[in-house]
Parts: C-alpha cells; structure tokens; sequence
C-alpha cells in the first residue's frame, strides 16, 4: 500500500496505476475544516530524499466524503483514511464522520506531522497524548485503528507501547525526520516554512531500526514506512518484523512502484521457496552470540 | 534518448524516441524526465514539449533545457542510449483561441521552449475568421544565448537581449510594452513563459488593459500528477482571496490576472 | 575541522592533506581503558550516506599520549580530544589524563555514541544526566570542553540548555541517527551489530535543523556538523548560525574535502564582499511575516 | 579512463592514465575508486592492481573487476574520457620472498586480479639462487568466466573450473591439495586471493602443513587509509587470543596462519 499524502486521493494517479491492484490506499491527511497548507516553495529535494511542508492542506472530511470518496468506491481497493487535528477532539470528529460514510476500511490517526505548529508533534512526542488521542479515536469509530508514529522522538517504543495499551489496532511508522536546507546565494529557507519533513531512502535505515524496535516490543501489527523505493527495500522491513509496508514519496518518482514492490516480494517468495509471506515476516537472523567478545 | 545536443552555452536539446502509442501532448503541457534505475538526481524534473513528432512506428519528443543545477547537470551528461523515465503529457495546456487571429508570444531565456510548440501548432490555423499571425517576442542574455528559434517558422520574431548584442536592447517587455498599442485586446491572445522578474513586469504592463494572457508557471515539483501538493502557486479568485492552485495540474498555464504574489520588476 | 572518529589519528591522512592547513583535528573517541571494539562487519554504505558500528575501538588515553600525541605535536594544528565513557566517573578521569599531557587544545565530550550498549546512549539523551557529566568533565580540565549531543532525542534543544548550564562551552551536533540494514538475501544485518550510526549528506537536513534550534536556544557557541560534503554544505549551517563546522564522513570520499571547503567558504566571502565570517555566521533571511495567512 | 572493456560476462578491464608522478605500487596493494561528481555511489571502492605500466610522460593503471552490485555496475557503465578518483597505492603489500623459488598463485574467480601483477612482478626474478618459477591455480566457475590470465605469461598455468568446462574439474583448492607433496614447504612461497570457502578451504588444508601462506582479504572499507576502523578482519596472536586488524592498513595481504574466524569449507 502507499504512504499517506503521497497519493493524493487516489485519482490523481489512477492513469497511471491500476488502483484495484493495491493492496490499500491511504489517503491524504483529513481534518475537520478545510486546510489551505502552507505558502510555496513546499518542497525541496534533499541528498537521497526530500523534504516537505505541505501544511496538511486539504478539503476537510467533509469534502472528502462528498467529493473524493465517490470516486474510490468504485475501486476494489481497501481505502484508509488518515486523519490529524489540531487539537484532542478534532481527531474523534473526523473519525466519526468517517466511519459513517461508508467505503472506508481503517483509520490511520496522524499523530506525528510535524509541519503545522499547532498539530501534529505534540500529540506524538508524548506517550500519555498520544494514549489520549487513540483512546478518543477508538470510542469514535469500531474501524480498526492504526495510529502512525513520529521518529522525531528519544524512544519510538515507549509511545507505541502506550497507544497499543490504549487500544490501537496497529502502528505504522515512520512519519518524516524534522529537516530544513537553505539555499546559500540569497541565505534563505529552501521551504517557506523553514523546517519540514525528509522522506526517501535517505531516512530507510532511521525507519528500518525503528521498526525492528518497536516489532520487539509490542503485540499488535507494525506496518514499516520510510524510504522505501524497490522490492528489496520492502523486504528488509518484512524481515525485520513489519507485517505490511507503505510506500512514499517513491511514488512520486515511479507511479507504478507499489505494483513493482508487490511483484518483487512475490518473486523473492519463489526463490527462496517460501509459501507462506508469514515466514518471511520478523525472519531476521540475529547474530544471537557474537562471535567474538563484544566489550574487551 | 536520441540525441542530446549542445546549441548555446548550457543549453541542450534533447530528443526522445518514444512508443508509437504515446500521447500527442498539447502545446504548454510538460513531462517529468528522470534517468531510470539511479537515486540521483532524486525527484524527477519537469520540462515543458518543446516538440513532437510523429514518424511511422515511433513518435519523437523535442525537450530544450538549460542547465541551472544538479539534475539538468546529469541530464547534459547523457548521451544517445540513454534511456529516460518519462511522465506524461501532464497538466493544463495553452488553450488556443478561436477568435482571436493575432497571436503574442513572449519568451524570456529557455521559456522559449513551450511557446516554440505553441507556434508550430498555431501556425496556419484560422481565429475569427482570418489566418492567424503570429509574433514572437524572444528575449535573451546576449546574441549566443538565443536558442529555440528555428521552430519559428513563418512568424514575426522579435529577438531582444538584455545587452544589446541582437536585435532590440533591453527585456522583451519593454519592446513589447512600446508595440503595445499597434495589438487590438479583442483579437489579440498573449501568451508568456520566462523569469518571475519578466511574468510580474508583464503582469504590470497589462493590468490596466483588456488583454487575455496566459502565462506558463515553473514551481518544484515532487509527482507532477497533483497528488504530492508541493508545486502549488498562489492565485486570487473573483473576491481577490488568495488560493494556493497545483502548478501540475490546474497549471502549468495561468491566465496572468489570477495570479497572486508575482515580483514586481526591479527596472 | 573534521568530525571525531573519521580522521583516526591523524597519522592515517597526513599523506593526503597537510595537517597544519586544518583549523583543527578531533581525534578519535578516547577511553579510559583501550577497546577493541565491535566485529566485523562495521560498516555499510546506505543511499546518500552510511552505517557504522566501530564499537568505539580506540587505544585508551593513556596509549594515545604515549603513541599518537608526539606525532601530532610536530603540527601547527589546535588538537581536539573526543572522550567519552562507561561509566559517568570515567569522563572525568579520561579529560584530566588529557589535561595533563600537553598538546591538547579542547576536549570535545561524545555523550552521543549510540554504538555500544553501556556506553553513549544513555548519558546524551537525558538532560540532567549530560549535564552531569558535562559538571564532572568541567571540574576535571581547564581546557574548553564541547559536548557532543545525539540527535537520538525528542528535543535537542534541552539537551543543549542543560549542559549549557551545568559549564559547557561549546556544543557539537549531530552525532549519528541510528540506523539499520538488512541483507535480504541471508536475512542477516548488514551490521554485525545490528544497529549503527548513520552519518554522511542523508542526515544533512535533520542536523541543520536541529544546529538552527539549538543557535536560538543557547548562547554558547554551535559546532555544526553532520554531512557536510563541499563548502555550499558548510554554508548552510553557518547561514544558520553555527560558529565552526566539523566534516565526518566526507573524508572517506575525499581526505583534501576539509581544505576546499574552506577555500570554497573564502570564495563565498569574497563573492559575497563580506570581510568577516561573523557577517555569515546566523545571516539567514527568515520569512517573519508570512505573505499568505499561514491558517485558513 | 583509456578504456572499459568487457572482457567476460559482468568481468571488466579499468585502464585509467595517471600522472607520472603517481608512486609505483607494489603487488597486493589496492586503490579506492570513486566516480567524480556525485553522490552515488557514495564511498569509494577498493579494487586491487591488476596492472601498472610507465610510459612516457604518464602511467597506466589496470584494474580487472567483476559487477557485483551498485558500485560496479556504475562504474561498468562508463566509458572512455570519464575522470575517476583515485586514492592509492594503499595498503601492505604480498612479501615476496628471497630464498623461495617455488612461488604457488591459488585464485579464485576475480582474485585473479593481484595476482597476475604479482605473477608479472616475480617473472624473471631469481630466489635462494635459482630462477623463481612460477604455479598458478586459477579457477573460476566456468570457461566463459576466466579472466585476466593473460598477464601469466612464462608460468605453469593450471585452470579449474566449477562446471569442468575447461581444465581441472573442482575447486583449485582440491587440484593445489593433490598437488600439495610435490612443493616442499621451505622452498615455496604460496600467495592466494579469492572467496571466503576458497581460503577457508585452504587454511584447512596447510594447518597440519609448515607451509607458507599469503592471502589478500576482502572487508567493506569507508576510507581505505585507517581512519575509520570499519574494515577490521578477526587476527589471533600468538597466544590464540581474537584481535581486530584493518584490511586497508595491516592488509590486505595477511598470513593466513594470523587469520581467525574463516569460513570452513562447505565442501
Ligand atoms: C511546468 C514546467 C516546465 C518547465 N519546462 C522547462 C523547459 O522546457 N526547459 C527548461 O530548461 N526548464 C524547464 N523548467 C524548469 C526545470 O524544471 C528546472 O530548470 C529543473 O527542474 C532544474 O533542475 P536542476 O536539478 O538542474 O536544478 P536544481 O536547482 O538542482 O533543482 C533542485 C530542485 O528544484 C527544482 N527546480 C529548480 N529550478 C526549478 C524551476 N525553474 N522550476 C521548477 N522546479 C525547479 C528541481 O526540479 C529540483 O527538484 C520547467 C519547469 C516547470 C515547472
Ligand atoms: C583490498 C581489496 C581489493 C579488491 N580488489 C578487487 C578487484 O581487483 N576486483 C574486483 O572485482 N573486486 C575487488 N575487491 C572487491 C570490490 O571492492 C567489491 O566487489 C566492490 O566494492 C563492490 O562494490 P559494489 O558497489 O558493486 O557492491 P555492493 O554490494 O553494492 O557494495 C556495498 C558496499 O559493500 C562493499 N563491498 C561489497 N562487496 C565487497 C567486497 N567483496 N570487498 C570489499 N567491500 C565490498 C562496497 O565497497 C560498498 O561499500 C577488492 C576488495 C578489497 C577490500
Ligand atoms: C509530500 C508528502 C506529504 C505527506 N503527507 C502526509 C499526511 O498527510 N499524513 C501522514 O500521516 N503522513 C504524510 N506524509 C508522510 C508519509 O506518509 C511517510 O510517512 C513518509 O514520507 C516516509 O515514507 P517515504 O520515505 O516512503 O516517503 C507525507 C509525506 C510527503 C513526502
Ligand atoms: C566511522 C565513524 C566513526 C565515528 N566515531 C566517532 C567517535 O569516536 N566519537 C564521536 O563523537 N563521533 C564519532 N563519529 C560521528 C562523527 O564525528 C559525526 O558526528 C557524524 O558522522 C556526522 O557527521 P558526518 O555526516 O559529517 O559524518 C563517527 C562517525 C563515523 C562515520
Ligand atoms: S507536483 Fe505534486 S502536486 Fe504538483
Ligand atoms: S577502510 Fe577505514 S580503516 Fe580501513
């Protein structure tokens, strides 16, 4: 499936890429009004990534349900919606609203956009907030809820023990890394709003540790996000735990990549005889006893 | 990849071999190009048709760029061989006129490049009942770095550099802005592309006119296909609230009096 | 100047560049007792950058004064000592042997290792913890002590603050993000240690970021670093206000990379027609009022 | 670059031009190549020499390399005029030993490529007073991937492949054991490079032995000078006790004897 935010809603890909043949589509992040997102230049591309500061634009629930939603009921495709507020009971309004409107199969709750001010960073970073929000999210709505964490913290762990204790049904992550760049002739910000968030494979190894991290640590489903542009990049998150992947800003460079992912992993799956992708997932063999001492 | 030619000073023509079944782009539409199976330059880049040809079996494209950094740097680097992931055509094109027989075009440095296959196309059409006529006004550098020319068949071209080494001294739309009054705003469609600098001057020129023009917008790009949101421009509807639109899709081509925070000329 | 841990000694590239032309040498990170740090392998190039686990390997202080200072002493360069250690009494006993030996011009204190399991991590990402050490180091030396901060943190800012407060002079950052790869092949890690640092132009953006905060928060002195590759790099975290810059990994891909840069930051200056680096240093144009409501 | 040559399926041949005052290096020792320019691949990349030849006014530098991932394939792409970075001669060299005249080559697929300057190197010399002559070993995994043995010119040349589609059928360390009572330990000197089961293999095989054994290691490097210890190899002392030591500096080249932790043959 793809990556929040990378997709649009759907049709602006749907010349491109056989809509049915994803295994999800996650939409671009919802709130309740309508955001206009932040003033140009947006985006900048960065040494094996980019960075964004979209702003969260988009038409609100409400439109969506009315304007875009239509569309995607026509597709055989699971549809998750990703939902932010910018403040606590923003998120159960939009969750509501959305689990009434029919053609929807989960919620991802944003808890970790880091670009608006207000939003995103502060229910993430703190275990106990973002507990409260998947607590709200969870009376909301009976869709299952997979909330998406934030790298931009000391311990990715701690808060995805917390949100499962408060009872989401999944965790993908990760969000983008904080970044900025300056463009050095005229000494200023590449991007309007000065920070934003890096995605690419410049951020995959952040993703992949993190998510072998939490993998250990907690018992519902980790979905692996972040940087990843090719079927061996799929795999190491499938091996290091992650019982499904999102892809990003790979889209951006190749709109049929999730349907090359998908095809990759099938063929890794035949060559290495395996039926079953649940032996693949969480197969890491770790070097258990190091061979050699490890302090002196 | 066909061919990558030099033609000025940092400036490359590149010629595409494309399946027969390709698209025909419209005039003002544009690609996203990207050297396949590499992580750099990362994002693809977009380049506006500069021509398109059809030939039995395969259909060719034209792109005219500049180098101005990392990505365009690489592209000058290919040769023939080279195989490019192509995107396309994308976005809103130039739309051509029915009434109006008198066409403006005015390029700034490489904004030359759509407004050559906006030429091509118009050429020898009827608008309003007569032969449409077309006059170019193409800015440059200097003399050497006039580029995209030669598909200005049977037009009126106006070249002007900013150091007087060809035709007009100055920016194209001080020539123009003198011709100005020779154009009638009924039967008169203007089209722009070049420097923010030349697009805001222009916009200044024909505020208090009753002309049409559409401009073609440059802005970073991360998809080209609308979903990304990163390429949008600001625009200001009928009540003059400003709007954010996506240069990709409900651009490239702005009807000039819809856009909102151009530079103001520094002349 | 370059970055702890990537120009060894400076033995390794006195053959390529001339030592006296740096404006100073970090050496490698210095312990106590000498370690041999982790197995092999220890490192792996990633996309735009790459992963290291040395385990911190390093001859104990007391070899290196005996062994590695006589030869840097032949040099006109200002010699920066990184320590780091186990245990928090470690630090201290580290930075006064230093003291002592002559030819030392700072200490620079890595609080951020993220590579072995007892060491690092743990002290760096605590505020009162790295003050702690900072106070301990303090008390120990004369000399000017940097402290190194992980960008492994929610908030780097305090992290900053509280050492800034318990006497640091200076700070350093980043260190490296963690990070992890997996071989899809074997489903081995790429890494013997399964994690290792990510350092190199990947990480650029998520430094920059974290060097601007840090400017805005402390009134001591910022080193930035973190993959810087040419003099433009080296830019944009002066334009953010960094006072010095340190280039790591860079000099794997190019042991004269230090001394362009700075040529490359003359040339700027000349270009620019600014006679003093402080007219560079924090000169970045900050957009104040944005020109379009930022909300809705 | 001179020139790029595919000489077997993913085998290429690097010829670069140097400038004359870069230093002659000796056999066993490597060079770190990058591509100029670029991000990507982003570290250097050790490769042996393979050749170096003075000629007037400059010098040619050989390398033989086979594509194994993103780095060589890169490279594999370049041709002629393309300006690479090139950090060397690094590293310790194969001793080459005054008093044994027996000199035994053991490759394996692309370790070929020290050797052969090795080989060239030892030819004509003389050892413990006689002339060295020379045993090479060289397997691959089938005719078609035999490479670089042109440079054994004057040696007893004994290939083996993994298929049996040219030469001995087997691994070289199978033929070089039955030929093992035929070389006397104090007069022979045995030089090997190849893949881990290969050394491996042979390590099992010259433990009960007083033989002589030089091997050129492999490790993933970053700097290549010793600078960031990330491409330490497990070395045991005398004593037996584990100690890590860079490639790059204390080898590549390391008697196999010091070697711990190797991959026992699968065989
Ligand atoms: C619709 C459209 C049509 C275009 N048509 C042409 C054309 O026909 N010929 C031509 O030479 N150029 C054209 N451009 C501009 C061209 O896309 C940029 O010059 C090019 O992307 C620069 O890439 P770079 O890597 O060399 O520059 P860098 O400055 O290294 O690029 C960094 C990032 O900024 C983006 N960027 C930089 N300059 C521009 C710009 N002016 N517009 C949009 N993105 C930019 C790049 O795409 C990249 O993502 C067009 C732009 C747009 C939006
Ligand atoms: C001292 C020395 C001499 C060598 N001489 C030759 C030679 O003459 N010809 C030749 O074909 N190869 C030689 N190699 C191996 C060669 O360096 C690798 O094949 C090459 O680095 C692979 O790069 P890649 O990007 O194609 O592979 P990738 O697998 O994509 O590389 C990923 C990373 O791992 C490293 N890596 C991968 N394989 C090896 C390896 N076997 N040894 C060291 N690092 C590796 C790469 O350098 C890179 O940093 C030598 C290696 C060493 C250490
Ligand atoms: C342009 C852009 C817009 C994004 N918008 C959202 C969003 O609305 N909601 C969200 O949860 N994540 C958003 N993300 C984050 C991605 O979903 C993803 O977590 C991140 O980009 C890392 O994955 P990648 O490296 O594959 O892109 C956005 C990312 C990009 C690049
Ligand atoms: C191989 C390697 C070894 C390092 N060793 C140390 C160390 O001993 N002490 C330390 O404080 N930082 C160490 N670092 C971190 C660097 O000093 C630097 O903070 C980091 O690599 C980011 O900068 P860069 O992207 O320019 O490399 C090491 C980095 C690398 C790549
Ligand atoms: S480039 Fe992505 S929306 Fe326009
Ligand atoms: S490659 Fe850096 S120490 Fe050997």
């Amino acid at each position: 499936m793809n990556a929040s935010g990378t997709f649009g809603f759907g049709e602006e890909f749907a010349p491109f890429v056989d809509l049915n043949e994803l295994g999800a589509l996650v939409v671009k992040g919802l709130s309740w009004e309508p955001r206009q997102g932040n003033p140009p230049p947006r985006i900048i591309e960065t040494v094996g990534g980019m960075l964004n500061a979209i702003g969260l634009e988009n038409p609100g629930a409400r439109a969506f349900i009315e304007e875009k939603l239509p569309f995607l009921r026509q597709y055989d495709v699971a549809v998750i919606a990703n939902i932010f507020g910018e403040t606590l009971d923003e998120y159960p309004r939009v969750a509501e609203a959305l689990s009434r409107a029919g053609g929807i199969k989960a919620i991802e709750v944003n808890i970790s956009c880091p670009n608006v001010k207000k939003g995103g960073i502060a229910f993430g970073a703190d275990p106990d907030i973002a507990a409260e929000v998947t607590r709200q999210v969870k009376t909301a709505t009976d869709m299952p809820v997979i909330v998406k964490l934030t790298p931009n913290v000391a311990d990715i762990t701690d808060v995805a023990r917390s949100v499962e204790a408060a009872g989401a049904d999944a965790v993908s992550l990760i969000n983008t890394l904080t970044g900025m760049a300056i463009d050095v002739e005229s000494r200023t910000p590449q991007i309007q709003n000065v920070t934003g968030g890096l995605s690419g494979p410049a951020i995959r190894p952040v993703a992949l540790r993190m998510v072998w991290q939490t993998v250990k640590r907690v018992s519902i489903p980790v979905i692996g996000v972040g940087g990843i542009m090719r079927a061996e990049d799929a795999l190491e998150f499938l091996i290091a735990g992650a019982k499904a992947v999102q892809i990003g800003t790979a889209n951006f460079v190749n709109p049929q990549i999730t349907l090359e992912v998908i095809a990759g992993i099938e063929g890794y799956l035949i060559r290495h005889r395996m039926d079953d992708i649940r032996d693949l997932i969480g197969s890491l063999i770790e070097p258990d006893s190091l061979e050699h001492p490890h302090e002196p | 990849m066909i061919r990558n030619l030099q033609v000025a000073p940092d400036h490359y023509l590149l010629e595409l071999r494309l399946p027969a079944e390709f698209p025909c782009p419209e005039p003002g539409q544009f690609m996203m190009v990207r050297l396949r199976g590499r992580d750099e330059p990362f994002l693809s880049r977009p380049f506006s048709v500069h021509n398109f040809r059809m030939h039995r079996g395969s259909v060719s494209l034209e792109i005219l760029y500049r180098v101005v950094g990392k990505g365009t740097l690489l592209f000058s680097r290919q040769s023939k061989g080279t195989i490019l992931g192509i995107l396309g055509p994308l976005g809103r094109p130039f739309r051509i006129s029915s009434i109006c027989p008198t066409v403006v075009l005015l390029s700034g440095g490489i904004g030359v490049a759509p407004l050559a296959y906006l030429a091509h196309r118009c050429r020898g059409r009827n608008a309003g009942g007569k032969r449409t006529s077309i006059i170019v006004y193409a800015g440059a550098r200097n003399a050497q770095s006039i580029v995209g020319i030669k598909h200005f068949e049977a037009v009126d071209l106006r070249i002007c550099t900013d150091d007087g080494s060809r035709g007009f001294h100055g920016p194209v739309t001080a020539l123009f802005e003198r011709d100005l009054c020779s154009y009638d705003p009924e039967k008169t469609m203007i089209y722009a592309c070049g420097p923010p600098a030349m697009i805001g001057s222009l916009a200044r020129i024909l505020e208090a006119t009753s002309f049409s023009c559409q401009v073609s917008m440059e802005e970073r790009m991360a998809c080209g296909v609308g979903a990304c949101l990163g390429c949008v421009t600001a625009v200001k509807d009928n009540g003059g609230r400003i709007r954010y639109e996506r240069v990709c899709r409900e651009g490239p081509v702005f009807d000039i009096r819809d856009l909102a925070g151009l530079k103001t000329d520094p002349c």
